[in-house]
């Protein structure tokens, strides 16, 4: 089931017989879907967080409550997602 | 005032039976697309002018056009079925009246059905009646004719009824026409596939039965899920 | 049964638990991912039709077959969310449909890539493919949607119940796209599942990364429900302690 | 403008039996501002009720939730000591809403306007119909399309439904709005007159109701 | 209060420059759209939505596909801008926007020549970038993909500025999108024949100066002409 | 509800120089009913004139009238001495007007709406946007988007424009639609502040106005 590694040289393995081009598209692609898929979140995470503790500072200076009340100040919709 | 009935004896007034609630639904809608005469020959129009587009595009060459007709005019019928609907819901949502069907005390799934049916009447049938002839402009052979106007017919009520909860989710969005196309028409697709495909089949002598019965299941199915979905929908959208 | 449903919709709940879960399924995604990665690049044997092409075997088949698991997702979570009112479910289905339309996207484009050497084009209007481009438009059609309603109560019971209807209708537009396909067969054979040699040092790998794929999906659905827990919640005690608490 | 507001009934009305409807701690949010929270409030056969509060304390919006046109709220409303969620057909069958978009079709005449709204809730005859259009000032305008018609006369046509309905139980917003002197004041007979013959009315309005009936109010205002 | 300007000053105030005026409706309309990202996506998804429909409703063989493949593209483009046209004035219109523009003291021109170019920006561009894509999935010929980049180019925005004439007419009116496709497509026919033939005689490596002559013609003319027709429509409907 | 009207200026005024509009025979008929005819009257520089008449009597006909948004009439339109056709730039410099509509797009915020509307007619900095939001008790509402705000904040965003905008001459179509108590007493205090400063209004409304103003009155019934 194990023959080994196939290739005889990181050139070879690169070139990947005449398919290089084909081949490290798809994983380039494959490493773009799974680096955006897995970092994205983190970085919208960031920003909601970065986000809701300027407006709770905000808030403490302004003296406002913060629930509820206060909220039709400006545009409370710091939605990750749309974010980009 | 003096015909004013006071609240109380409402109570011993006969109600509304759904039925009639259901006709006068029906007939209110196809009244406002008579008066509006371009209801009725807007999608015609349409439908003529999408499919002369494909000769003046493509080709003149009879033998070209022949071989590309049944899909021309079938995909022509739902684009011009798909741009119909938005008057579905769209002029009651603006005007409130969408609210007081809403609060009517009569099923909804029967009002729905009575605003699609009045929808189709107007917008489909007519383009199963002028097929035809555009299927001889494009030199579609004689023999498929009847499939044609058939499948047509089995086909065009699915896309009404189909579409309608598509407007349904769509007609408080400002913007429309175009996310109700994206929305609904890969929804279409099984249909416009079959249709095609037994208007092709037709001229080559293979027997249609499975063609006309799958069409038929689907119509059935959505007839009697599709006003389920558009009164879901519209309940939502009024929110 | 009640109990438990009542404890799953919440999104505290979920938030927490999946904050326990998630970097035990991060380590297990790395290593299979690495071990999949590694075996399929390095070790299987070149095919003898396809040459190296097969390579892009392992990155398409896992990938193309999680993206037929979306809608089926998106449509329970509908349904919980119209039935039950659960608002997790919302979220869930929120956050699956760009997802879902990533790895349609991927599948789509690794399918061609590869296409190119193995049928000399990038793109036939074959049923399997066909049909997957239909998946694509069905998502973004949920997604426009989503976007264009502005009140959120409304957008994820429109999104609820397009995606069960949706969800009814994709195997019909697969079926009829099959039939469409075969009965006007183009020229080129198209089937894709014969790959000649079958033995495990073909499939081994295969599985590995099905399974590395499958919890890199769960994974980025957890992270993007999480982000949107805490959106939605940002009102609530625990998600303004979660902040405080935070660094950035 | 306005916070949450915790409404009471100002008058204390000697009540009937039962109320017809009642609101048991409602609260809503919208854009994260609470409109209302804890709102009780029952209404009696026989009561007119004018619901107040300054522009977007939450007075539509309450309205509407409470005909089930809007359901993003928490608590219950009960029709006849019925949650109106669980027999709704009952309920729908007792009310009429008039909202800010008033359900008149621009296409359609009055009298086809008023057909076809009827013909939802009770069958009527085209004397009635002729009959409600000049109880409220259009005598003669039953054919005029209503694309032809000026502001108030729209108002007009659908406050006519007033006279053609059954229902016990009037919900109107802002029905006042874009009506000369002389339709505020016919209206306002209208509100006192169903409320004087056992009907109840819940309705918003920015200007001073005059009408000869007791008035009780429902503050949605801090 | 302080700030409020009074009458008395105003006159010294400084004009507002019909510069400034173009640019602010510009900058508000894409504004507009992207605020509903669905603007943007939408007219997008429809074109490659509607060209995918002719595979499955005529055919899938290359060849068949190859021979339509210029005149499906081009007729997909034509109904993807016709559609969004839908929004060009029909929200200004409901909530009175359009009135103010209309009184504003700058040349109508110019202001309808700002929602134009917006329009164009939004859904025409995007469709120019889309189609060598489509343009494969249909087989055309390589060759032919410049061209057919270059004739949308050319005619895309002839599309948007015809259809603001057909929108303007019919701002009003209750129901849309079938009446303005009414108006509009017979107009924007030359185009699409144009448009077609070039893409078509691309691969055959014909001359295509006659083509974009008489393409970029009708664009230097509409330009110049079609703002003053929408204006001018523009004044009717609102009346 | 009323036929033909020739309307007459109710108070003799001690007139300015020369009126700053004037409308002259002007006749209108619509769907066969004439509204009005040989209507004469002139605006001076200062005055504040309210429109009067039932429902359907003609008020938005002659308001668009004046403004050039309606052409089906008859008669003369000048503006300082010339007619308004021949020097519409003018004119519609000079001019502010808003209807039944409000002008305000409900996917902008408050401020990107009055950003461009007065950017068709004068500069304004962001300072002067939230100060006119301000005025109009809609402070801190600037970046809200309209479609989250109630049916009297819309139109509460639209009466900004008065505080915006240089127009000497204001026509408004029934402004106090939707206004709450306290945004009436606002809005009647800018009307007679601007006719104050030299300005000139043209108001229709059912309601009483209650300004410390001298108010004319030009009545369209019969
Ligand atoms: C745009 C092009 C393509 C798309 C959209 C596509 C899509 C799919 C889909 C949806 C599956 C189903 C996965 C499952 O059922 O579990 C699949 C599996 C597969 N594809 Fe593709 N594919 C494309 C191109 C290709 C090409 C060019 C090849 C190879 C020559 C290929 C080989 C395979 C194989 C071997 C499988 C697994 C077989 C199976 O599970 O039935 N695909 N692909
Ligand atoms: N679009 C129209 N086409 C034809 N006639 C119209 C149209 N709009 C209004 N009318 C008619 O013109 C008359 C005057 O309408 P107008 O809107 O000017 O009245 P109004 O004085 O503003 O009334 P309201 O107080 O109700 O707003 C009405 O009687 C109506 O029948
Ligand atoms: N579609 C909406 N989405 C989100 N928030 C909304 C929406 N409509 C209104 N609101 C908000 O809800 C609040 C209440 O609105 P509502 O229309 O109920 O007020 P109202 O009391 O009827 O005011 P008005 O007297 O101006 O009609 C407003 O402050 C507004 O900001
Ligand atoms: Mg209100
Ligand atoms: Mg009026």
């Amino acid at each position: 089931m194990f023959s080994g590694i196939v290739f005889s040289s990181v050139g070879e393995f690169l070139q990947m017989g005449t398919y290089a081009f084909h081949v490290w598209t798809v994983y380039g692609v494959f490493a773009i879907f799974l680096f955006v898929n897995l970092y994205l979140p983190r970085v919208q995470r960031r920003q909601f967080i970065r986000e809701q503790q300027r407006r709770a500072q905000r808030d403490a200076h302004t003296g406002k409550a913060n629930a509820g009340q206060n909220a039709v100040q400006a545009d409370d919709s710091v939605v990750p997602g749309e974010s980009e | 005032m003096t015909t004013h009935p006071s609240p109380q004896q409402s109570n011993q007034r006969p109600q509304v039976s759904t039925f009639s609630a259901f006709q006068a639904t029906l007939r209110r809608d196809l009244l406002i697309a008579l008066k509006r005469r371009n209801d009725l020959l807007n999608p015609l129009m349409f439908f003529l002018i999408v499919v002369s587009l494909f000769p003046l595009g493509v080709s003149s060459d009879p033998v070209q056009l022949t071989s590309i007709a049944a899909g021309t005019v079938w995909v022509s019928a739902l684009l011009a079925s798909m741009l119909s609907l938005d008057n579905l819901y769209r002029a009651d949502y603006e005007d409130g009246s969408l609210e007081q069907l809403l609060l009517s005390p009569q099923p909804l799934y029967f009002m729905v059905l009575a605003k699609n049916i009045a929808h189709w009447l107007i917008s489909g049938l007519p383009v199963v009646l002028l097929a035809p002839l555009l299927a001889y402009m494009l030199y579609l052979p004689a023999d498929a004719y009847w499939t044609l106007v058939f499948t047509l017919l089995l086909g065009t009520p699915v896309l009404s009824l189909f579409g309608s909860i598509g407007v349904a989710l769509t007609v408080g969005l400002g913007s429309r026409g175009l996310i109700l196309a994206v929305i609904v028409l890969p929804l279409t697709v099984p249909v416009l596939i079959i249709g095609a495909k037994a208007v092709a089949d037709a001229s080559l002598g293979v027997s249609l039965g499975m063609h006309y019965a799958l069409l038929g299941a689907i119509l059935a199915m959505s007839l009697s899920l599709a006003p389920l979905a558009s009164a879901a929908a519209l309940k939502i959208s009024v929110n | 049964m009640w109990l438990w449903f009542s404890k799953l919709g919440s999104p505290k709940w979920f938030y927490e638990l999946s904050s326990k879960w998630l970097p035990w399924l991060v380590v297990f995604m790395a290593v299979a991912m690495t071990v999949g990665l590694l075996w399929a690049l390095l070790f299987v044997p070149e095919d003898y039709q396809q040459g190296f092409t097969n390579r892009i075997f392992y990155v398409h088949v896992p990938v193309a077959s999680i993206s037929l698991a979306c809608f089926p997702l998106m449509a329970g979570a509908g349904v919980i969310t119209l039935v039950w009112k659960m608002k997790l479910a919302d979220m869930v289905a929120k956050s699956a449909a760009p997802i879902g339309a990533w790895f349609t996207a991927v599948a789509l484009i690794t399918g061609a890539i590869w296409g190119q050497p193995t049928w000399g084009t990038w793109w036939v209007w074959d049923a399997r493919l066909t049909s997957m481009l239909l998946q694509f438009f069905l998502l973004i059609g949920v997604i426009a949607l989503r976007s264009a309603i502005e009140s959120p109560d409304a957008a994820a019971k429109a999104c609820a119940l397009l995606s069960i209807v949706g969800a009814i209708n994709v195997p019909i537009i697969k079926y009829s796209v099959e039939w469409w396909n075969t009965l006007h067969q183009p020229a080129t054979d198209l089937t894709m599942n014969e790959n000649g040699a079958n033995g495990p040092e073909i499939w081994v790998p295969l599985l590995i990364m099905i399974v590395a794929v499958y919890s890199f999906f769960v994974i980025s659905l957890i992270l993007a429900t999480r982000n949107e827990i805490l959106v939605r919640e940002r009102r609530s005690q625990w998600v303004m302690d979660i902040v405080a608490r935070e660094k950035v | 403008m306005s916070a949450s507001a915790a409404a009471t009934s100002v008058h204390a009305h000697d009540a009937p039996a039962s109320p017809l409807l009642q609101a048991s701690a409602l609260f809503c949010e919208r854009d994260d501002r609470v409109l209302f929270s804890d709102l009780n409030f029952s209404l009696f056969p026989g009561e007119l009720m004018q619901v107040q509060g300054s522009n977007g304390s939450g007075k539509t919006t309450l309205l509407r939730i409470l005909c089930g046109l809007n359901s993003s709220y928490e608590g219950e409303i009960y029709w006849d000591g019925v949650a109106i969620d669980e027999d709704r057909e009952s309920f729908l069958a007792s009310l009429l809403y008039i909202g800010h978009r008033v359900g008149v079709n621009k296409i359609l005449t009055a009298r086809e306007n008023l057909r076809w709204s009827s013909a939802l809730h009770a069958p009527v005859t085209d004397a009635d119909i002729d009959a409600a259009l000049d109880g409220v000032g259009l005598a003669g305008y039953a054919d005029v399309v209503c694309r032809n018609m000026s502001a108030g006369q729209h108002q007009r046509v659908s406050l006519a439904r007033l006279l053609l309905s059954p229902a016990r139980l009037w919900v109107l917003d802002e029905p006042f709005t874009t009506l000369d002197v002389h339709g505020v004041k016919t209206l306002e007979r209208l509100l006192a007159d169903h409320a004087g013959r056992g009907g109840a009315v819940l309705v918003t309005t920015h200007h001073k109701l005059d009408v000869p009936y007791e008035l009780r109010r429902l503050n949605l205002d801090r």
